[in-house]
Parts: C-alpha cells; structure tokens; sequence
C-alpha cells in the first residue's frame, strides 16, 4: 500500500527540478566556477531570504490570497529589530521578538481584513504595502542602522563542511522548510490550510472554522517575514529601510515557478524552496558567465518561460 | 588572464548609468580588462547590489567599482575586500570604500539654488520641488543643497530627510521619469499657478515639468533648475526648457575606476581617497554672482564624453 | 400520530429570502427521537434551504429553531457540528483536488497516538485510509485507490463520499440532501441500508430525496414542502404515493387529506 | 421587463463609485482647488494611459489570468514608434501602427503560451515583462527619443468646453472604454469572455472554442496597451525608455478597485476607469493637500483599503 | 431486434485510461436512428466516460468511433457541435456567475437583426429571454427570474437549465448524462416529455440514468455498461426490470440471457 513509488512525489510535482537541473547544467557547461561547493553555498545564502518569505508567501497563496506586503514588511521588521537594539539598547534576543512581533502583527491586520471584512488578498496587501513602506521610511528616517549587537548577525556567520562555508541561515533556512513541509503535510490544520484553497465553502460546510484558518495563515505568514527579516539583518549586518523592493516579485515567482497554483489549494511547499533556489542560479550562473545586466534581464525572461514549459510538457507527458 | 573588473551601477534605466557603463567597457577595452556589469532592478535595490558583489568576486572580479544604493551594501563589501578585492565608490559615497570618485551632489544642488535665486531676481519665490521618491539619499543631498544655495533653511549634506520651508509651496516624487514629473507638475500648478521656480531631480523630470508647464501656457514665466548635465539635458538647457542644470561626469568616474582596476591588477596599490569629478553648472544666460558655462562647453562636457 | 414523541429538532416560522426571491416563506418542520423523516417537494421548494438554516450554513432572516428543546442559533457549520448535526449538502460540499480520504476526515482528523500524535500533532493516515476503504466498502462502491482526488471520481462515488462522511460522523442528527441522486441501484440500496443502520443506532435521519419509491420503502413520516413552507406531513403507511405527488405537485389541497394519512 | 430600475448596475456594482465620492468630498473639503473643472480634466489626463492599459489588464483578469506585462510592453511600444518615426523617418501614422502591432505581437506571444502550453499567465507574462524591458533598454540604449512629428502627439492637444480643457486623448480613451464595454456586454464574442473566466471548462463543453478567445484577449489587450503607448507619446512628447515601470501595479490595482474579481468572470470594464480615476484622484488631491511623499504613501496605503472596505460594507448592506 | 437499423453512432473498443484507473476497457456502442437508448450501469462503469468520448469532451486512447458510418475523430466538443451533437454533462457545464438566460444559449447567442446585429454584431437579449422563459416553462420548473445567476438555483433548477439547452440545439444526436437526477417527479416527467418530443422530432437520444422506472418507460433499447464495457443491449419490452439489475450488478451473466431480450 506504501511502496516506495508511492512515497515519490508524482512526476506533475517534479517540473521545477527539471527546471533547476536543466540551469544548472547549462551554466555548469558554459562556466569555471559554478559547479564548485562554494558557490553552491554562495547561491544558498543569496536566496535564504527570499527562500523563508517565499514560505509564507506560499502559505498565502494555497489558501488562494497573495501578499504583496511581503518584501515592506519585511523591511520594516529589519529596521524595528536593528533600531530596537541599537538606539534603545535592547537585549538582541527582545529586540528580534520585537521585529517579529511587529511583521506578525501586519500578518493580524491582513488577515483581519481578509476574514472579517471579507476583502480581496490583492488590495489588502497592496495597501498594506504602502502603509508598511511608509513607517519604514519615517521611522528609520531613511537612514541605515549598523553597528548591530554580534547576537542579531550570527546567522550570518558559517562554519565548514569540506571546505565549504555554510551559513546558519542556510540551515535555519531549510530547517524552516521541512518543518512548513511536515505542518502542511501530516497535520490536520496544515490539510485544513489546502482545503480552504481548495473549495471554501466546503471546508466552511463541513464545520472547519476557515475565518481562523485564514487568519492564521495570514500571522504564520508574518512571522516567516519576520525570520526572514532577521535573516536580511544577519547577511548584510545593516538594517536596510531600502530593503523588500524587489522580494515580493521575487517571492511570488519563486512560489509559481515552483509549482503551486495561484488559484489555491494545490502546489507543495518545497517547491517553493525549488523556485526561491532557481531564481538564485539564474542571477549567480548570469552573472559568472559576464552577462551584463539588461541581457540577464532579457535571459532570465527566456529561462523563466522555458523552465515552465519544460515542467508543463513532463507533465503532460506523465499522463 | 586579463583583470576582471566589476561594475555595479544602481539601475541600468537612466542614462547617467548607461554612458557610465559605456565608459567603463571603452576603458576596459583599451587597457584589456574583462569587465561585467550588473545592476539593481531599481533604485534602492540593495540585495541585488549584494549578490551582484558575491557572485563577482566569485567569478575572480579584484576591482569592484559601484555606485551605492544604499549604505546596506557595505558589510559585503567589507567582506570582499577582505578576499582582496578593491573596492571603489563611484557617484554614490559610502563608508569603507577604498576610494571615491564622485560629483558632490549636495554642492550640485548649491550651485543651482545660487542660480535660480539670482535668476529670480528679488521677486517673491514660489518654489516646486520635484524629487526623486521617500527615502533616497542623492534625492535628500540634491534638494537640500538646492534649498540651501537658494538661501533657505534646509537639513545638512548627512540627512536623508527632505527640508520644506513656506517658500517651497509644493513638492512631489517624480521617480526621476519624465510622464511622473509632468504629472506632478501638472498637480503643483493647481495647488498654486503662481509658482515660478521648478526644482527637479533631474533632466527628465525636468522636460517633463516644462511639457506641463507649456500646456498651462506658463513656460516663459518659471524657472526650470535640474542637476545631471547629460547630453540631452544640456540640449534641453539650450532649447531653454531648462534654465539651468549642474553637470556630472559618470564618463569620467567610470574610465578612473576602471583605470584604478588595472593598476591594481598589475600589481599596483589600491587607489584611496576622494577624487572629485567635479560639477560644473551649465546655463544659457549667466546670471550676475554666479559662475556658469554656456551651452557649447556643456556640449562638449556632456558626462564627460570628451575628457 | 401520537404527540407524545420527544422532538429532537423544531423549527418554527423560517423566513429567508434572497434578494427577490423568498426561498422559505414560514416554514415549520419538526424531527422526532430516533425516525428518519423524509422531506420531499418541487424543485425550489425550499427543501435545501430549510436544511440548510437547520445545519448552520445559512442563517434564517426570521423564525426559531429548537434542539432537544432548547432554543438555539447557529451562525455557522462548525457550531452545528458541535452540537452533533452532520449534513450531507446536494452540492455535496467536498474539496476537489484532495483524495477520497482526506474528503472523508476533513475537519475530523484522526491523529496518531503517543508523541508523534500528541505533541506534534500528526496524523495517523494509515488508519483513515484503512477506515475510509471500510466504509467505502460497506456502500458497496468500487472505488479503485483511496488516494484517488474527489474531482477523478464518478458523479455516483463523489456522492458516496459525502454521504459516507455525514454518517460516519454524527452524535445527534444527520441531515443527507438528496443522497442517492447519483447513485446506481445497488449503491442507492446501500446507501437506504446505510440510513437505516445509523436511525438503528438511535441517531435520527432527515433525508430529502426525489425517488418516492425510496422515501416510501425508509422514511417513518414524510413532510411535504411547497412553496417554502411545510404544505403537511404525511404517514407514509397510510397514504398512497400518488396522493403524496398530487399535494407536493399542489394538485390536491392537504386539508382534504383524511385524518390518518396525517402524521 | 426592463425598467429603468432594472437597468441600473445592482448596488454590488456601485462600490467603486462610492470609492470615488468618498476621496472627492475628503479631498473638496480640504483643499481649495481639488472642485474644479480644470483639475477634473487634468486628473482625466493624467490617467488616460494606466487607463488605457485597465482595459486590457481587464480583458485579461476576466478571463481569469493576470498581464505583468502591461507596463513594459507599453513602453516598449512608445519606443519604437517614437524611434520609427524619427530615426527612421517613417510616416506618423504608419509609425504608430508598426508600434501598436509590436505590442500586440507581444500579445499573442502571451496568448500563444498560455493557450497552446497551458502556462499561468503571471508567469508567462513576468517573463514577458523582463524581455520587453530588456530590449526597450537595448534598442533605445537608454536615451529619451524626442522631436516628435506632430501627428504622433496630437491626441495630446486640448479643445475647450466651457473654458476647460478637454484632451482629444481623454476623449479617446472614454470611447474606447464604451466600446469594451458594449463588446463585454451586447456582444456574444464579449459575453464569451466572462464564460471563459467563470467557468473554462463548462465553456469548452458547449463547444466554445476557449483557446481562441483567451488568444484573442490577450492579443486585444495588447491593442490596447499599444494605444496607451500613443497616448503617453502623446502626453510626454517624448519616447521614454522608463516609462511603465509602475503602470503594471498601477492597472492591475484600478481593475481590482474596480471591482472585477482576480479570480475571472466577474466584474465590468467601467469599474476599471472609476479604479483608475481614483488612483489618479489620490495622487492629485493629496499633493494638492500638500502632503509630503512619504505621507502620500502612508495614506495612499490606507485610503486605499478603506475604499474597498466601503465598497465590502455597502454590498453587504444591500443584501 | 432488426439490424437492418441504420447506425447514427457507433463505437467500437473505446479504451480510456487515467494513470492505473481504466475508465473504458475496450467499449462498443450502437446508437440507431431516431431511437431513444438507454445507457445504464454501477456507479463507476464508465458510462460518463463513454459519452464524453462519443461527444470530443475527452480523447479516447484508442478504439473508433463512427458518425453516420463515417469515421470520425472529435478532437473538442466544437466539432461534435458542429456535427450537430449536444451533451448534456453530468457534472453540469455551466457557467455558475452567468444568467439562466446566458447560459441556455451560451455559444450559440442569437444576434439582432439588421445593422445593429449584422454589423455591430449586437445580441438579441430580448428575443433570447423570451424563449428561454419558454423552454423554462416547457418543464415547468417554477424559476422566478431569468436574468439570476445559475449559481442562485437549487439544484433540480440547474439541472433543467443543463437539459434544456441541449435539447434545444441539437441537430443530430441528443446525449443526456442522468438528466433527472436532481429532479422532482414532475419536473422529471417533463423532461422525460421532452425527450420524447425530440425523438418524435427524428433526433436519436442517448439517455443515462440510474432511474430504472424512468429508463423502462422511455427506452426503446437499454445499453448495459459493466466495467468499461458494454454488457449487452435490451430490450425493455422483453426483459423484466430485475433481470437487466442483475446483469448491470454482475449477479447474472447475459450470455444467460434468452435471446429474445437482447437488442
Ligand atoms: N443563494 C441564493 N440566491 C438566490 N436565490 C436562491 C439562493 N439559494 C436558493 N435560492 C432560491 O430559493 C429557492 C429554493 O431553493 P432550494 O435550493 O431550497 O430548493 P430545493 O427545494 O432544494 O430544490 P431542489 O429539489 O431543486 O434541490 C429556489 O427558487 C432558488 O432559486
Ligand atoms: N479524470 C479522471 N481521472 C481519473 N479517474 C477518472 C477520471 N474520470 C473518471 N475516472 C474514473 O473512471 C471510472 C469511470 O468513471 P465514469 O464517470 O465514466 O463513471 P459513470 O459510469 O459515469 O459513473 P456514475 O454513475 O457514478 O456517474 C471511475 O472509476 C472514475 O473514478
Ligand atoms: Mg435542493
Ligand atoms: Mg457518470
């Protein structure tokens, strides 16, 4: 009942890794250093962030939402950890709650917004995007914050594997990836987030509290930009009021790319992970081989295309 | 093997990016260095400044010239130049950089004020403030400087905080993109048609802000200021679209970085210090007190494709 | 026929209305302790409509509705659910691109024992696959794989996953919409087995069907709706099935029904 | 059978007028200039090219899918037609249809993929957006294309109408709106597009030929994101490389005030000039307030979510 | 009985399979002239699926399929309606936001007449309405308005909405997936009234239904469908109601059938 073919996740799942091994062996072939440990190690710590709000971007897209507050959200928890514990001097650990506390909270407004009165995903976070980027600006006064306390960096340091440098973020990283992957897969409330993507109203009929359901998406969701703005924090040991512009597209591509459907209920989350690791190769592997920065624009439009055909057609040809 | 240098520009959208790219490959190519580019999506787009100075120095870049968007960039740079690499600041200051080669953009700012305040002559000043968008430091130096020069109270060369005053009767973000600075203007002129002086953060902004200006039939009347001195904005200057603009030199930041970057290679030292590029102002009528050059110089200047 | 049957639900007076059109325009209804009551009328009646306020997914704009007496008021599915009452709605209410399994448990999941249960909360799919095989089974519905999505079956073993869901799972009243409209004969019979086998535990059974030979083979008293309201309810040993058709289709007016037929 | 009554659009379609009513009457009470037939036909002018472009955003979220491209193509299509005619020296007019037929190239590029490789449209048209970026840059190499023949920016010109003036390019896009919107409504072509969105595979069934209206749309779409080319020609006098950078959020964000669902199917093309007139509005009203950038932004975020929370509450109220 | 029938439609080993689950196992199918036949069979026998290959809604992964005795391959329901064939799905295909009115005609929109139709290419709401209100009353379905949505309706409601638009065009060959299902019993003789005018009209009906009384009334000949195949043909005037249950359940093998209730 339980072969191990059965464990395999069927080949309709498996289009995003054709579309990052097909990457990798082209750059592989076409450049010296790309197929070396360090720069896989390298292409990791580019993509943690992404990677962890791709996680509750991908939370927000079975439930069939979108959260373009993502990247400002972000952005402002950064700055509140970071100004927290260098201008108010608050033990690191307070101050890294604090931050999550606050992108949590914007997770609360949202899904607040969403359940109780009923709003479209799309316009609540757009709005909340503003209001998010806002604060930042204000309460940061445009200005960066440095010289942070070493607790809140230390995600950023490494230690060896072989030689290689791998990064605690990393780890924590894909830490976070199994634990999502296990929630959404062996729990009830994490087959309750499918089924509300799925079919509401069915879930609503069979006596599911979806409201609840929904809202706590929205939070877990922000506490993953949360995590990840702490991770922002410990790669570039600043708090950046710049930072989160480009990690929403960013992120809903990564969640796309790696198979989940905007339309709900359907799509696994180490995809995502999949998606987050492809975007990051593309921009590594370009840039390795001396693209300059509009043709790795233009390639990466075509690469993105191709990666998706190349799954849709194994899929097809699966069935 | 050839040096491989880097090059790190904000975007690759505006034009002062592009001609400083430009300048860069020429140079590269005379003195046979490899260069790669890279670039944000947007301005402010620090992470993808980051990971564009970790995947060159992966890819054996030793100098990494950038012009910053953001003071987030600077632990990765330490980190590179902990690998050896040399790290040059060009246009944008940043704290760490080997060297700088850059236009004072707060002293480009002056320079315009001075003008703008001369050109007016004594009348009572009724100023636009056209800027970039919330939060962006050349945006703050360049409006802050303006304001200063033009002899108001205004927030130092350090702040990213935009200073207003009674005079400054509207201000607007442009995004520096020419349909965003006519739609602002457009917007300015109904909250007080009287307004005579235009800031704008650069040229196409401020063609932009003419287009608006010309269809309220008010173009004679307004002083049109803008910092950036490209060709076409120097065009525009002759055309009197704009009353004045303070030129840069991206052409020439990016031949000296690129020129830094092969000295190194060679076994040379890492380049150091603050090389000013210089800012000229460039007017079509010079006005009595402050120092200008006409179109013609500024043509030949324009970002330095003459050096 | 006696009033002296304990009432396990009543409802008086609903009223809901949409927009212009009322779908129940003061309708009645009460279920007795431990009799499967069919419900029978037109289409639009108001049958789906009434089940639906007594099961929490709409809520009535007037009248009361009573539960073992005492008065209630469901705002949602899941405070019904609660109180025992689990429906089997026409439009069967199932997650398409989830498997048969998953429809069968959702939102009463089955979790593993020990640790692994408790603390991390996770599910036992071993046993709800081997349960979910066992009640497909028992309705007699050739159903290849278990881990098959709803949205791969047939219209008739759609069918059977929903109604199998609401029997599995109730304490106080089921509610089934319509069950075996999909159903071939021998599923349909399994299903009227099945129906049977749960009022045998004591759970009583409101059934809205269309196949009069069925509601006259199972249902202890039947309740006419017509026009959003309960026309009458009938005994279905003493009425014959073409009376029964004449008042649902209005042909004939219940209050010329003799006495006995009345239930 | 059809009263007048009837025939008004239900109260659950009035939501974005009401939107609308809410930021005039703030915006009238606060400043002294905002009540003005002038400042009303600027702000009509200011968003004829993100209007132009909802139409088509429209067409394609009908039908269930979402058109990133938009923006990019838009400028694309300005470029090119601003370079044919000057560089070049082709005629105006035949200038503008090289440049409209270039956007709607990019159209059925997009129609193409989705249809024929069942791709997501996000995807496809995320990438679509980076290649038309990338070779709006390249073939303009960055510069601003000016000195325009007059043709090309005569629906930049204005008439008057009581002392107001009127621009022929306002004037464009109404008419254009009203004929989507007899299209969407009186046509059965039109009436295909909302079946598609509501339901693809009941309208496969009846023997719709689905793929073709999907590919029709997006090529429609991208018709009119050529149009909007004109018309920021038009406006600007210029080509601009930079152009489109924002109008994709900017258009998807006017559909949605509008009223049309993200998920197809649902909503009415009028909607999306009202969702795009209130963008402009707020734009508008709060520099006219005086309202610093940052602040704009702040406010922005929540106007806009109060918008829609009116428009949530008003339907809610209705039935 | 006859063979000398002509054949409009006839299908020989249509296999259809979906991963390990095989929906048709190799099924053969004889539709004749202006008859009306049954198709009926468990829940899960593949009989949906036979029809949506008869009518291009899905591709068979082999076996042909003949129209008229011509070889045809329907690679989507348009050339099926091209060639004058309308299906009525189980599963209903309709478009839930789109009015009663919208959807009876959906692709098949009737245009105004003179400039406004022929150049503007405006739809002719008017007209549609009104005979959309006439086919609705056909089947005495009491729907209050025809510009509400289909999603607004009960159940039975949606279902005539299904049955009447392809009993309304079709030109050639009628299929009806349990079309009464979720009908009351008059509404269901009303559709059954309809097929009957379509037969008379010349058009052959292929009808499936799981309503035994139904398909014994109406049917001219009963097509057994048992796992992906083709059982037997009957003959509802021969053969009693219990033999053709117990071959369509597998309790009787029809090789023991008497030849006389083979069709
Ligand atoms: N959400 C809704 N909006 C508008 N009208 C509705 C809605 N739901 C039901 N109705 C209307 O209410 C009436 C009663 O519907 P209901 O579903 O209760 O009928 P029913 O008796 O279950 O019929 P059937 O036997 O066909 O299932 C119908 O006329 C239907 O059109
Ligand atoms: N898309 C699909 N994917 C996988 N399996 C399918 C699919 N469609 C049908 N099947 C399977 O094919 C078999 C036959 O289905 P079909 O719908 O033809 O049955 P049916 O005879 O119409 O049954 P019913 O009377 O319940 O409608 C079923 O076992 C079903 O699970
Ligand atoms: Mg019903
Ligand atoms: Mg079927």
């Amino acid at each position: 009942m339980s072969s191990f073919k059965d464990r395999l996740p069927p080949i309709s799942q498996m289009g995003p890794f054709i579309a990052l091994a097909i990457a990798c062996a082209v750059f592989g072939m076409t450049t010296d250093n790309f197929f070396t440990g360090a720069n896989f190690a390298l292409i990791l710590q580019q993509v943690m962030v992404v990677g962890v709000i791709a996680i509750g971007q991908t939370l927000v897209i079975l439930t069939a939402g979108i959260d373009l507050s993502c990247g400002m959200v972000m952005a402002l928890g950064s700055i509140v950890m970071t100004k927290f514990a260098v201008e108010m001097g608050m033990p690191a650990p307070l101050a890294i709650l604090c931050g999550i506390g606050v992108t949590a909270g914007f997770g609360l407004i949202n899904g607040l917004l969403v359940t109780r009165i009923k709003l479209p995903s799309f316009i609540v976070t757009l709005g909340t995007m503003n209001i998010a980027f806002a604060i930042t600006q204000l309460y940061s006064e445009a200005q960066t914050v440095s010289n942070l306390p070493p607790f809140m960096t230390a995600l950023g340091g490494t230690f060896d594997i072989a030689g290689t440098p791998i990064s605690y973020g990393t780890i924590l990283m894909i830490l976070l990836y199994l634990g999502a992957w296990f929630w959404l897969r062996e729990t009830a409330s994490g087959r309750h987030v499918y089924a509300v993507g799925n079919s509401p109203e069915a879930t609503r009929l069979v006596g599911i509290p979806t409201d609840r359901v929904l809202l706590g998406v929205y939070v877990l969701a922000g506490v993953f930009y949360g995590i990840a703005s702490l991770l922002l924090v410990a790669r570039t040991e600043v708090g950046d009021p710049n930072a989160g512009q480009t990690e929403n597209l960013d992120a809903i591509t990564a969640v796309v790319l790696g198979g989940t459907s905007l339309f709900g209920g359907r799509g696994m989350i180490l995809g995502s992970l999949i998606g987050a690791i492809v975007v990051g190769v593309l921009r590594n592997g370009l840039t390795l081989m001396g693209v300059s920065s509009v043709y790795q624009v233009l390639i990466t439009g075509i690469l993105v295309i191709i990666a998706v055909t190349v799954d849709q057609l194994s899929r097809k040809g699966a069935r | 093997a050839e040096p491989v240098i880097g090059l790190i520009t904000k975007t690759e959208t505006n034009p002062f990016f592009v001609k400083m790219k430009e300048g860069a490959q020429a140079e590269a190519k005379k003195l046979g260095a490899k260069l790669m580019t890279a670039a944000g999506k947007k301005d402010g787009d620090t992470a993808a400044q980051i990971t564009a100075i970790e995947n060159m120095v992966t890819a054996g870049a030793k100098t990494i010239l950038i012009t910053s968007s953001g003071d987030a960039i600077i632990p990765a740079v330490k980190k590179a130049q902990a690998k050896g690499v040399q790290v040059i600041a060009l246009d944008s200051p940043f704290e760490g950089a080997d060297a700088l080669f850059a236009t004072d953009n707060y002293k480009a700012g002056i320079l315009i004020g001075q003008y703008a305040k001369a050109a007016l002559g004594g009348k009572p000043a009724k100023i636009a403030m056209l800027d970039l968008f919330p939060g962006h430091p050349v945006g703050a130096q360049r409006h802050n400087g303006f304001m200063t020069g033009f002899g108001l109270k205004a927030n130092d060369a350090k702040s990213n905080e935009l200073s207003s005053t009674p005079e400054t009767v509207c201000a607007a973000d442009t995004d520096g993109n020419q349909a965003k600075g006519q739609t602002a203007m457009e917007n300015c002129l109904q909250k007080d048609p009287a307004i005579n002086v235009v800031y704008t953060i650069n040229e196409p902004a401020a063609a932009g802000a003419y287009n608006a200006l010309k269809k309220a039939g008010k173009e004679k009347d307004v002083i049109i200021v803008s910092v950036d001195g490209g060709c076409a904005g120097v065009a525009d200057v002759g055309k009197g679209v704009i009353a004045a603009t303070s030129q840069q030199y991206p052409l020439k930041m990016a031949a000296m970085g690129v020129a830094a970057g092969v000295e190194y290679a060679k076994g040379g030292k890492k380049a150091t210090g603050y090389v000013d590029t210089g800012v000229t102002l460039i007017a079509a009528k010079a006005v009595p007190g402050v120092e200008s050059k006409d179109v013609k110089v500024g043509t030949e200047l324009c970002w330095g494709d003459k050096k | 026929m006696s009033t002296s049957h304990k009432l396990v639900m009543q409802a008086k007076g609903l009223v809901k209305r949409y927009g212009q059109v009322t779908a129940l325009d003061g309708a009645d209804f009460e279920l007795r302790a431990g009799e499967i009551l069919a419900v029978i009328g037109d289409n639009g009646a108001g049958k789906s409509s009434l089940i639906k306020a007594l099961s929490g997914a709409t809520i009535p704009d007037e009248g009361e509705i009573f539960l073992d007496g005492q008065k209630i008021h469901f705002n949602t599915p899941i405070d019904a659910r609660r109180a025992g009452i689990e429906c089997c709605y026409q439009d069967l209410a199932v997650a398409p691109a989830m498997t048969i399994t998953e429809n069968l448990f959702l939102g009463r999941e089955m979790r593993r024992e020990g640790f692994l249960g408790n603390t991390l909360r996770m599910l036992d799919k071993k046993k709800m696959l081997e349960i979910a095989v066992q009640r497909m089974a028992d309705l007699k519905v050739g159903i290849r794989s278990m881990t098959q999505a709803v949205e791969t079956l047939s219209g008739g073993q759609r069918q059977c996953v929903a109604v199998a869901r609401a029997a599995a799972f109730a304490q106080h009243v089921v509610i089934l919409d319509e069950p075996t409209a999909a159903l071939g004969v021998k599923e349909g019979n399994m299903v009227l087995e099945l129906i049977r086998r749960v009022r045998d535990k004591g759970l009583p059974v409101i059934l809205i069907s269309h196949n009069m030979p069925h509601v006259f083979e199972i249902a202890d008293r039947i309740h006419i709706a017509r026009l959003g309201k309960r026309a009458c309810v009938v005994n279905p040993k003493t009425i014959s099935m073409s009376d029964t058709v004449a008042v649902m289709t209005g042909a004939r007016d219940p209050a010329t029904l003799p006495a006995e037929c009345l239930a």
